[in-house]
């Protein structure tokens, strides 16, 4: 360790869980000023990586280092002594706690055995201020939306004024101008000399924040290399270990029949006036920035939320809001945005999660017939090229692309023909990426309507066949065919009222 | 909330082991250890205490093992909802007193004071699970009003004396025994049967398990959950009234002090058989033995003659001694 | 030597085998269990299983088919309830095990069909002996409207019988006696603020009479806390040494009936051996008399003080 | 308990707007509301029940509220982590039985054995604590195994029977008045100043509410959440050992069979006060207007001499009732 810029150091790590190698034999190494992207796909062991590096697990074998001290026997506390400041994936806030509590959360400061409140507002706004973000640091954190509440867990780990920052997949629930502002403070801290590690599974934004990346691939480093000379393809090519295939078809056909759904002016608390049309044959996308009013407008769409106004029609006939189990039968599926909180069933195995949207298709005279179940769910596993070992391994186990696949394997063994899809997306790795896309592709070819939410534009303006771009809980603009075009759709989202 | 709950098992060092993939492998484990000290328990007893072995005494054990059993299969389905009942002692106790009361002061016909109570149970089960499910009420304290409501409304209606009901056949048949074996056994074993084919093999007991493993997933999945929350309670309910026809004509009376505590002894043989308090994963299996373990040591401390008092601490220590080698039996298979 | 298979008649029998059922957790059933277990320990290679059915006829019942099944030689037992003990009772009683009834017991025609012996002291000369004596402190204080509150344990069916001795023997006395409350106060941490709180909505009470010993002591406790000492006066049931100091003291409880709780154990137990014998018994009641102790007569109370030094009644 | 209890409203169309956000101001309504119902309560029981409004019963009533309240703030922040201790009851009888037997029999120092006491209920409390931290085990059966074996323990050690305690001038202060006010009263009231600062303006405190609302992220956070789960519990055990001293001195003797069920009227307190048997989110506050709630009720019961079996009915509606009211006002207020 003869060199000081080195901020953290892995030699010959391996790590096992049971019945995986997380880590194997892994030498990584990362310096001051340094932003390092870690790329890889689902369950590559990115996170692993960064778990020992922060002192949440420990190496099987090998030995870890930051700042030259060996973690062997270290707990979170200490590492974080030791100047590591984490961003872990799946948020990791107090809901009922305010901003101000969360982001000294377990480090309140004191004076004389009890909490100093002002201090700890004070010191809250300054730690905002250093990223840029104004947040009332009173209310409590649930009350933000899941972008606020990242920002806060970044301010967080920078306030902490760390030597290694470490964000796991910090931008997965954000869009544009969020993903901006967390680019933006990240650069910043990265200037001052801390080192930075960074994951994502969006090759432009790596582009926009990293330096070097080191590419993952079943526990393994496969390389490090400098962002600016790769190619995407490249870079894709190493972390599939083969070269990629074919983004899905773009068709841009919007569909010229009737609306299988419509919507005319919904509101609610974020809706104020929507309209929208859905149409078979066809993936409508729906783009817009955070608390737009997406998610809203799908659970409306599907009898989820019940609007204040306004009016849904299924096929024509207009349909009593709120009916959620009425819209399942005729035909709506909707697949959450939040996977694994509201769409898995984490300790049933996979067969099960796919055929729970309707038993009574593999069911004889009422009783589950556990042949048909696992022939459903094997049609179906292997029309979605889902990995799992056995058709009844726990859905839980599975990578999250492979999950996401399975929920939406869901709505295909239903026989919906108008399927909702809420970020489908979101924290999958590229290949599960394009068999998502084809499956929509798919469906839509078979005359079935997808409606596709994403914050990655990028994505809708690649497959959607026509784009309505949402602000304030309104219908602003539609885009269709070739006037779907990245930037356009871009500034529709963003634009100022 | 909605952001936080971590859904795996609760703690340990090691949070997400104990989860999904050895699931059913720790299942499975915990009740071939559960077996294992069955039979050494078994083999302790008929070694030490004068009587055990007999065939009366083995009857007896069948009968009373159905005390607990009857509603144990209907809690474990609430257990694995991620729910609990507490009101089973109360329930009892009501069920046998309606019985008292209709079929004798009420001159209801026999017949139908019995599905009178069956009925009431169901209802005033529905009702907890309505609670739970409509608005949110914890299903603690839902079932703690009925717990403290229908042990008030028991001992009040009869003013704390039992209430004689005239015999007659069924109460003979419910108390006594068919080709040998007592009827509460019977019907415990009956009721097993349906519970285990239930579970497992109906799409309300698949949608139960989706319930507890993840209640929301399994809204949006298409599955009625309020629905699901009030059947169970129904169910529980309704079993404790049977538990209660039962208790009726063994005492040849309706007695709103009986059963005190019965609540504990089935919550713990369930946990005993391996199900989570936390939800999503149990086994009528597992509850089979626990009920099991723990009538073999009630019979077994009397038989001893253990002092009465201390029969509590001993069951107490092997409450948690069974859930505790449970856990460790899953660590350690969760190990490397 | 014990041998699982007593069942076997055949053959010297290897040890005998008592089954013992307490009602509750009462301090009398302590001294039932002292006075069965003194006299047993007589009797070598026997052995005493006992138990508590916590007021509880379900868990009664249970002890009993596990006794009968194991076929003990012998059951003693304080029924639980005068119905819903019966079936239990009549089942050990077809196995040919004789039950000795003690304290409590089944209804009267269903004993004396299943029932060997029945070591008895009437619970409604209990309270009618203690009514007299209350009759006669009222008399004797001019009082011919005393205000009386009832702490009960009518969850027991004994306690009913011997409210209504109680009220029978006073109002012989004191016609004009007055029960301004009944209220449940038996266990005497649930009894005490119920006490306190019957004072504070009847100012003007005169007497407490407790069916059981928790409510007795609950009643000295209560007149003690809200200063009525020499205005409110406790007449209490069952003995123990609290009670029994009380009682030496005299400034609140004025008297206090007892059943000999050791004595009824000792008789029990005879009974029971005697019937394991094979003999017969004609009386089938086998009385014992309740103590009335006052508050006039300290030497009875210190004696009894003496004689239970280790605090079971 | 822990992880389990399906978090947030659980229901209704709306479960994205119930939750969170409007956390505080709930928590403020339910508290407002709380103090409605007991103003309501008061004048009522001012109305119809003779002697209610006297000094002596209002201090009796500070006196009751006692019995509940000290256990009451620790079974608070127990909640709040998403916990629970059914063990409350038996744990104050095992205690008051354990000083009568030092004092007495065992001949050591009146000092000693107060000591010992509440060293005694602390280190039972930790041990459940430490099954529940370290191994995983949920805090419902590590305390039910604590309510089976203390509650068997006080009973074994006495045969049932009161031991008596010679009088002293602790006990008599403990059991006495202090410038007029109840002792009992007075420490509930200094503890409950104590839990409520240590709640909000300490470290751990902050760290209860943490682990309760999201155990891994406290955990990742560096709070050592095994620690404070051990501390909970102590505190739990320690503050029944102190209840079990003011029991013991009220009555003059310990008693193993003392304060049956007392358990769930802490719990009922607790969660009447708003605090949700999930986790995460609780008052003190609540807790103090849930313990006079419960007083009052008891005490008017009383005084207006219903029938005692009845007074269990009118308990548990109550209960159930002020929980059902405070899940719809927070739902109104939810609404947009
Ligand atoms: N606690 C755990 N128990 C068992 N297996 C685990 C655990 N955590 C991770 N794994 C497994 O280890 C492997 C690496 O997981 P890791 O979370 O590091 O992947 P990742 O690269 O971060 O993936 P993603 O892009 O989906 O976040 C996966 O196969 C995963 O299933
Ligand atoms: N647990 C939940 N269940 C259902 N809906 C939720 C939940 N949590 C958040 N939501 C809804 O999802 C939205 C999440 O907001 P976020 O800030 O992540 O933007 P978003 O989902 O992209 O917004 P939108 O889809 O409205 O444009 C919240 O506004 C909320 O209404
Ligand atoms: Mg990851
Ligand atoms: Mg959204």
């Amino acid at each position: 360790m003869s060199n000081t810029d080195v901020v953290a150091e892995v030699r010959a790590g391996t790590k096992r869980y049971p019945g995986v190698t997380a880590l194997s034999d892994v030498d990584f190494t990362v310096r001051r000023g340094e932003v390092r992207a870690l790329l890889g796909k689902n369950g590559a062991g990115k996170s692993t990586l960064i778990k020992v590096l922060s002192g949440a697990e420990h190496l099987d074998s090998g030995e870890a280092f930051v700042r030259g001290r060996p973690l062997a026997g270290l707990g979170t506390r200490d590492v974080a002594g030791l100047g590591v400041a984490t961003v872990y994936q799946e948020l990791s806030l107090v809901p009922d706690m305010t901003v101000a509590e969360n982001l000294f959360l377990g480090a309140w400061p004191r004076s004389r055995g009890a909490i100093d409140l002002r201090r700890m507002r004070a010191e809250a706004r300054e730690a905002m201020a250093r990223i840029g973000v104004h947040l009332d640091v009173d209310s409590p954190v649930d009350s933000l939306g899941s972008a606020g509440q990242q920002l806060v867990e970044i301010a967080r780990a920078v306030g902490q004024r760390p030597a290694l920052l470490i964000l796991d997949e910090p931008t997965s629930s954000l869009a544009a101008a969020e993903v901006r502002q967390v680019i933006d403070a990240v650069r910043h801290v990265a200037e001052q000399g801390v080192a930075v590690i960074y994951v994502s599974h969006r090759m432009d934004e790596i582009r926009q924040v990293a330096d070097t990346a080191t590419v993952v691939r079943d526990g393994r480093i496969v390389e490090t290399l400098p962002v600016g000379t790769a190619s995407t393809q490249e870079i894709v090519t190493m972390m599939l270990g083969t070269a990629p295939d074919a983004l899905a078809p773009r068709a841009r056909r919007p569909s010229a029949e009737r609306p299988v759904l419509s919507a005319r002016g919904l509101v609610s608390e974020k809706l104020h006036g929507l309209d929208l049309d859905v149409r078979p044959g066809e993936i409508l996308g729906i783009a817009g920035v955070l608390g737009s009013g997406r998610t809203e407008a799908l659970r409306a769409l599907v009898g989820l939320d019940r609007p204040d106004a306004g009016e849904i029609r299924l096929r024509g006939e207009a349909v009593r809001p709120g009916a959620f189990a009425a819209m399942l039968r005729r035909g709506l599926g909707i697949t959450p945005e939040n996977r694994r909180r509201q769409g898995i069933v984490p300790l049933l195995g996979v067969d099960e999660n796919i055929v729970i949207s309707d038993l009574r298709r593999v069911s004889r005279s009422g009783v589950l017939d556990r042949r048909a179940v696992r022939r459903a769910a094997q049609t179906l596993i292997d029309r979605l090229a889902i990995k799992t070992a056995r058709p009844g391994t726990p859905i839980g186990t599975l990578s999250g692309g492979n999950q996401q696949k399975a929920v939406l394997a869901r709505w295909l063994h239903a026989g919906s023909d108008v399927l909702l899809l809420d970020e489908p997306t979101r924290g999958v790795d590229v290949e599960a990426k394009r068999q998502i896309y084809h499956q929509m592709r798919e469906l839509a070819d078979d005359g079935r309507a997808v409606v596709f939410v994403s914050s990655e534009v990028e994505e809708l303006a690649d497959i959607c066949d026509r784009i309505v771009v949402l602000r304030g809980g309104r219908a602003v603009a539609e885009l269709s065919g070739d006037e779907i075009e990245l930037n356009r759709v871009l500034a529709l989202a963003i634009a100022e009222e | 909330m909605s952001t936080t709950t971590p859904t795996g098992p609760p703690v340990a060092s090691t949070p997400a082991r104990a989860g999904g993939r050895l699931g059913r492998n720790t299942q499975r484990l915990n009740e071939i250890g559960l077996i294992g000290a069955i039979v050494v328990l078994f083999v302790v007893l008929a070694a030490t205490a004068p009587g055990f072995l007999t065939v009366t005494n083995q009857l007896a054990i069948l009968r009373d093992a159905a005390t607990v059993g009857v509603v144990a299969w209907a809690m474990t389905l609430v257990i694995v909802a991620g729910e609990i009942d507490i009101s089973i002692g109360p329930a009892v106790a009501f069920s046998s007193v309606l019985l008292a009361k209709a079929s004798g002061e009420w001159q209801v016909p026999f017949a139908l004071a019995v599905l009178l109570c069956l009925a009431v149970g169901l209802l005033l089960g529905a009702g907890a699970g309505f609670l739970r499910a409509r608005w949110g009420i914890p299903s603690f304290v839902a079932t703690l009003g009925l717990w403290s409501g229908l042990r008030g409304l028991a001992q009040y209606m009869t003013d704390g004396l039992p209430v004689p009901l005239e015999p007659n056949g069924f109460l003979d048949v419910l108390a006594g025994s068919i080709a040998g074996i007592p009827t509460p056994a019977i019907i415990m074993a009956v009721l097993f049967g349906v519970f285990l084919f239930v579970a497992n093999r109906t799409a309300y007991g698949r949608s139960v398990f989706a319930v507890g493993g993840n209640a929301e997933a399994a809204r949006l999945a298409g599955i009625s959950v309020a629905r699901i929350r009030v059947i169970l309670f129904a169910t529980t309910g309704l079993l404790a009234a049977v538990s209660g026809l039962l208790l009726a004509a063994r005492l040849g009376s309706g007695n709103g002090g009986a059963s005190v505590g019965l609540e504990f002894d089935v919550i713990a043989a369930v946990v005993i058989g391996g199900t989570s308090l936390a939800g999503g994963k149990g086994s009528l299996l597992g509850t089979l033995l626990g009920v099991a373990f723990i009538t073999f040591i009630g019979n077994g401390l009397v038989l001893l003659g253990v002092n009465a008092f201390f029969q509590d601490v001993v069951r107490g220590v092997i409450i948690v001694g069974a859930v505790l080698i449970n856990v460790l039996l899953s660590h350690r298979k969760g190990a490397p | 030597g014990q041998s699982a298979g007593s069942g076997d008649a055949s053959g010297e029998k290897a040890q005998l085998r008592v089954g013992a059922i307490y009602l509750d957790s009462q301090g009398f059933y302590a001294g039932v269990k002292k006075g069965i277990e003194t006299t047993a320990a007589k009797d070598a290679n026997l052995k005493l299983l006992g138990n508590n059915a916590q007021g509880d006829a379900a868990k009664e019942s249970s002890f009993m088919s596990t006794l009968v099944a194991s076929k003990v030689d012998a059951i003693i037992t304080s029924a639980v309830s005068a119905t819903a003990s019966t079936p239990a009772i009549a089942a050990a009683s077809k196995a040919g095990i004789p039950v000795v009834c003690y304290n409590t017991c089944i209804n009267d025609a269903d004993a004396r069909k299943y029932v060997w012996g029945y070591v008895l002291s009437d619970p409604y000369v209990f309270g009618k002996k203690l009514g007299e004596q209350a009759g006669k402190y009222f008399t004797s204080q001019q009082i011919d409207k005393p205000k009386i509150a009832v702490l009960n344990c009518d969850f027991v069916e004994v306690c009913k019988e011997r409210k209504r001795g109680f009220k029978d023997g006073l109002a012989a006395a004191v016609p004009g006696a007055q029960y301004v409350a009944d209220q449940e106060g038996a266990v005497v941490d649930k009894a005490t603020p119920v006490a306190e709180n019957i004072i504070t909505a009847n100012p003007e009470l005169d007497a407490f009479y407790a069916v059981a010993g928790g409510g007795t002591l609950a009643g000295i406790k209560a007149v003690t806390t809200r200063a009525r000492i020499g205005k409110t006066v406790v007449f209490g049931s069952d003995m123990t040494v609290d009670i029994a100091k009380a009682l030496v003291d005299g400034s609140i409880l004025k008297a206090e009936i007892d059943v000999p709780a050791q004595t009824v154990g000792k008789l029990a137990y005879e009974a029971a051996r005697k019937a394991t014998g094979g003999a017969k018994n004609d009386t089938f009641i086998i009385p014992v008399e309740p103590i009335l102790y006052t508050a006039d007569d300290k030497a009875t109370s210190e004696k009894w003080l003496t004689e239970h030094s280790d605090g079971i009644p």
